[in-house]
């Protein structure tokens, strides 16, 4: 029987867990600059972490995502996008929002329950978060669409869960990527669960990196827990993209460290080993020990940069707290362009049912 | 005797002994299995019935709802859960194309006895896309039964007649209630009727009409309005497709006077549907105008705002007071 | 001197006029290309604009939305075609959770200035799927506009007020006169106002309700009636959401008679939230009960069967004759 | 870099296009039986697609989709499927229900606009035609989870063409297949073109078949019009999933000779060379030529068979055209297993109307 279509997928990795070098490092690695910036964003997305759900607890933010464990992907694909590339999130990026200019203060916002939180004008063209799982993924290739259009140079960035990747959302977008060639990177958070449904469950493929093989388009797999070889596999993908050569799936093999969100219990389906086990490989541990050993971090840095960004935190959540709340009409003043005439009464009727007296009125 | 349960815990009772009763039916979902479900309304059946009785699905929901049409075809009774009312709208193109037309496609060779589950409503402080209540959408398919409980006992009996119906349902949970007033509920393994209304309570003076969550203001309106000497009478539609617009005539005809509750956006809503069949049967019954106290025409507000969204107990009381002063 | 035109006819000179004159509108689609469009609606543009403006995307409709929902928040304007108003089901997901709340939910950072264009309804004995009426399924969201053209002239003028709508349009093509009763259509680039009722004909003794294909028996209708003496005032809804009741209050409070037109299956239509609405803000104008001709509450007959589905002139005749006996 | 993944596609292959012998043959090609079984149900199958054609040109049926090219994908896999199989079909399958024992005149009444159509008994649990694309293959998927749940061992066997495999819903059924492991056969009919869009635009994978990599499931192309190669890919593909090893996604490479359905023109949009080249390839011709040259089959037996299929369609076609028309009821009365209270005034209504003097009578 003749071959008619050949295929592999390639798993890439420079760090052992333990942080050590497992092969010869790329050139760029050679110098301080670039992998100590990795580390302290990773420093601070973690400390963000930490902090929202510290407010979630005291009833200060609401449901929430954390990223515990995905601090590599958020930071590397943060730093590597260029600015008027567009990012089109999940709702664990967060991070990577804050990482391309997004203020802490709106973050914050956004998981308090308010909509201004996806209004910063800071996030250019980028998209809000995507609650609905793997809708973004269509759009960021409508996104890239738009990009080849008008020939322009930019490159959507989508992400998306392993979970996500069984819906069919990903797997069409997947397909016009490769069906139009689009300048699209998808890079799935593979953190092996999706709420309580581990990764076993969601697809019988050895990798979901080859989906990609489906829609004729680039597919790699990369630990994710690995800045270098994210650095690595991101860029090429990015490089690929912006030539016109077409879109990129990015599998990135990381653990959701956390509980899914804050209303979840994750003891109840994971087993604590596997959490533990998990642990020994995190992200921002292997590459402090990798920085440590190059003489290029050390603990006084450490202390001095863990306070520096709890106090850039805290003045976010200060911020965040003081916010007053948004005017009541908003609720629909930004649904159309204009305000039709249909809308005025029920306009009317909420306005007046938040004032003093009315029925809404705290 | 039994104990006093919530509408999660009741609706895990119906489950349990609907799928003890009867080995065709099947759970399936995301997060139903190991985890119990999201709102732990399927929590316990995989231990006791396997993982070939409840399963964990991949995530995605056409899939959820395209795999139950093929299942109920062949002589199974799937009760599949949606996580969120926000996200279900994946699984229309089979309950509309397929699921609601299976039987009369095939002038009765196969059909479709599948039950979707899915919590809707806001109130609970969820993120985007956790708090709709998009009912309307369904309620204008034919063939497809919506139906919404909104106490513990009528959970239990109307998810068993649910999964003992022979055509699918769409079986909507008001989760903000799903944790209030817990009553007791008896494992008969009874059912209640679908397609009627249920009369909550007997009235002269004004019929209110609403169904899921909403039932717990608009009988909080009428306590107060019974303190004042205003005789209410309050029907819960219970089913949205197809309603009994009898019960709610008869009502009409008596009292003269309806306001409708609900929490959907007004324009388009169920509500509309039996104003519109009061205006078109009842005219002659009616001593004023339908009221509708709903939601907005406008998206559910994030969680910070919600309560400026759902209609209060103030708003049925000021539509009531608007509708009896009418004249 | 313009030659007359179809419907089909004047979608096509719209969309032509309309990225001649604005680069950034993009058409995209199955088989909207080389084929010009199943219905030929999209026909020359590819030879006009190009492959990059006038794309044959891959088979999937929820691909298609999205993609949509994509270009719209990068400054284009895509108009989609989806096949047909069956096939619509798998868009939901976008149109309702993305499109209709991107500006809503950015606080007006994005904005999604999309089309979807979708040939709806019965009457062409075409295949299953092929003949359905939805509207009310998207009228019902808050944020996404849906019209709905009844002539060439009309949909040349409403085509080209959606395009350059800022925020998303449904507009439904009803395929059923797509090809009747041509009209001259000036290429004038003008557009003609959303969101308002189209008055057809003034009357004094009843108001018809209607839009879409049945415009055409309704306004049949008017003729016999006037050839009986009844004035029949008829309104063209158009905007189904959100919907100009003024100018349907308006003419019930003059005529007291309202009889409402359309395809679609009755509970929970459009029809609904009309009549509603007349019960709630036209209720002493009325004298008589509101009527609604409407299809039946099952699902639309293969094609050998379907012109007993569709409501006639006759039907809406025995309407009229009812409502205006009534007293 | 680990390969973690390797993946091959190979394409199945007997007989060239002249219907000769390219490799060994399989060992139950050595007695006539079946190949002149096959053969002669295929060309029933065309002589009824002709018929109809001409039934619908002449307004006694409506749109029709033909089938003429895919003779042999339907003849193959209805001749192996046991008779307690679930077949989920697409909208183009007619031949194939009728090989399973659904009367002609059922498959007229379909086309010609009827419920009735789909109502056999005959159809046993088989599905009813799909019209929406791919939404069959998760139906499929579902009837395959309901004979694992009990554990039988039939096969839900379902097909659609290249455009279907780049909606959702086939791809979701895909990975569900392989994650559960399902007893279930995909049979994509890739007959180059969906309606007027040809394949290259559908996806830019080399081949249909390896969109099976990412659900891990067996993937394979065939020459759809190759009987022999279709019997074997097909024949192994049923015993793995009886064997409870899961699912097979089968491409075969096929060519849409017709129009897509009688409201078509083909010509718009397809080179005419591109259709000749077709019919130099297709499945009838071809396996007549093979057969003629082992002596199994002759211009008589020709001739004698079309005479004997002419009448069996004759026959069925008059049935057909005297089936009294469904009592109008119909329309509201299978909808809900019992009428709705609430339905009863609309179905009195109906019936009023249709009767003489009622609006809707003719
Ligand atoms: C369409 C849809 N279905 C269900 C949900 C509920 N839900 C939220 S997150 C989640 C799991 C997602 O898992 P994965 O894609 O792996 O992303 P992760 O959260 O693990 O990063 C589910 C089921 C949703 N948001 N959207
Ligand atoms: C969901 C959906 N979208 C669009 C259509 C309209 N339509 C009918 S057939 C067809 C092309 C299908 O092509 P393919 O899957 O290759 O099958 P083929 O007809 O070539 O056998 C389209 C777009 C449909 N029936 N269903
Ligand atoms: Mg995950
Ligand atoms: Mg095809």
């Amino acid at each position: 029987m003749d071959t008619v279509f050949h295929g592999e997928i390639h798993l890439r990795r420079y760090l052992s867990d333990q942080g050590k070098p497992e092969q010869v490092l790329p050139d760029w690695t050679h110098s301080p600059e670039r992998l100590v910036r990795y580390y302290r964003n990773m420093v601070l997305v973690r400390q963000l972490d930490y902090k929202i759900i510290a407010l979630q607890r005291t009833g200060q933010i609401g449901t929430y995502a954390s990223l515990l464990g995905s601090e590599a992907i958020d930071t590397v694909v943060g730093d590597l996008m260029a600015a008027d590339d567009v990012l089109v999130p999940y709702y664990r990026n967060h991070a990577l929002q804050m990482l391309r200019g997004l203020p802490i203060e709106d973050v914050l916002c956004y998981w308090g329950g308010d909509e201004r939180g996806s209004a910063a004008a800071a996030l250019g063209d980028d998209f809000p978060n995507a609650v609905p799982i793997a809708t973004q993924s269509l759009h960021a290739a409508g996104v890239a669409s738009a990009f080849k259009v008008r020939g322009e140079k930019r490159v959507a960035v989508t992400l998306c869960g392993d979970g996500a990747t069984s819906k069919g959302d990903f797997l069409e977008a997947l397909n016009v990527a490769g069906a139009w060639q689009l300048p699209v990177v998808f890079v799935v958070n593979n953190n092996q669960w999706a709420i309580s449904v581990p990764r076993s469950i969601q697809c019988g493929a050895q990798t979901l990196a080859q989906k990609a093989f489906g829609a004729g388009i680039r597919g790699e797999q990369v630990d994710g827990n690995d800045v270098i070889a994210l650095h690595e596999a991101v860029s090429e993908a990015l490089k690929h993209a912006r030539e016109g050569k077409g879109a990129t799936l990015i599998e990135a093999v990381s653990y959701r460290l956390s509980d899914h969100t804050t209303a979840d219990d994750a003891t109840r389906y994971r087993a604590s080993e596997e959490l533990k086990a998990a642990w020994e490989r995190e992200p921002v541990k292997r590459l402090q020990t990798f920085l440590h050993e190059q003489g290029w971090w050390d603990e006084r840095q450490e202390q001095a940069w863990i306070e520096e960004v709890g106090q850039m935190i805290q003045t976010s959540v200060d911020a965040y707290l003081a916010r007053p709340q948004q005017p009541i009409e908003h609720l629909i003043d930004y649904l159309y362009a204009e305000l039709p005439n249909a809308l005025e009464e029920q306009r009317e009727r909420l306005i007046r049912n938040a004032q003093p007296g009315g029925s809404r009125h705290e | 005797m039994s104990n006093a349960i919530t509408m999660v815990e009741a609706v895990n009772l119906a489950l349990h002994s609907e799928m003890r009763r009867d080995q065709s039916v099947m759970v399936l979902g995301e997060d139903v299995g190991v985890n119990g479900g999201v709102f732990r309304a399927t929590v316990g059946l995989r231990d006791e019935f396997g993982m070939k009785r409840v399963m964990d699905t991949p995530l995605a929901e056409t899939m959820i709802a395209g795999l139950s049409v093929g299942m109920a075809t062949q002589g199974l009774k799937p009760v599949a859960e949606i996580q969120f009312m926000g996200f279900i709208f994946p699984t229309m193109e089979h309950l509309i194309g397929h699921a609601a037309r299976m039987r009369h496609r095939t002038r009765g060779r196969l059909s479709c006895p599948l039950v979707v589950r899915v919590p809707y409503g806001g109130g609970i402080h969820a993120p985007e896309h956790h708090s709709e209540s998009t009912e309307a959408l369904f309620a204008h398919i034919p063939g497809l039964r919506v139906v919404i409980p909104s106490s513990p006992a009528r959970a239990y009996g109307l998810l068993l007649a649910a999964i003992r119906n022979p055509d699918p349902v769409l079986f909507m949970e008001p989760k903000r209630v799903y944790r209030l007033n817990a009553q007791p509920v008896e494992d008969s393994g009874e059912t209640l009727p679908l397609d009627t209304c249920y009369t909550l309570r007997e009235g002269s003076d004004i019929t209110l009409v609403s169904w899921g969550a909403m039932i717990k203001e608009t009988l909080e309106a009428a306590d107060r309005l019974a303190q004042q000497g205003v005789s209410c009478e309050v029907i819960d539609v219970v089913t949205l497709n197809p309603i009994d617009h009898n019960t709610i005539l008869a009502s009409v005809d008596k009292t003269g006077r309806c306001v409708i509750v609900h929490e959907a956006p007004k324009s388009g809503a169920v509500g509309a549907e039996i104003a519109a069949t009061i205006a078109e049967k009842g005219l002659l019954s009616l001593q004023a105008p339908v009221a509708r106290v709903t939601g907005y025409d406008t998206v559910m507000p994030y969680y910070r705002m919600e309560h400026h969204y759902m209609p209060s107990t103030a708003d049925i009381l000021e539509a009531v007071n608007t509708t009896l002063e009418f004249s």
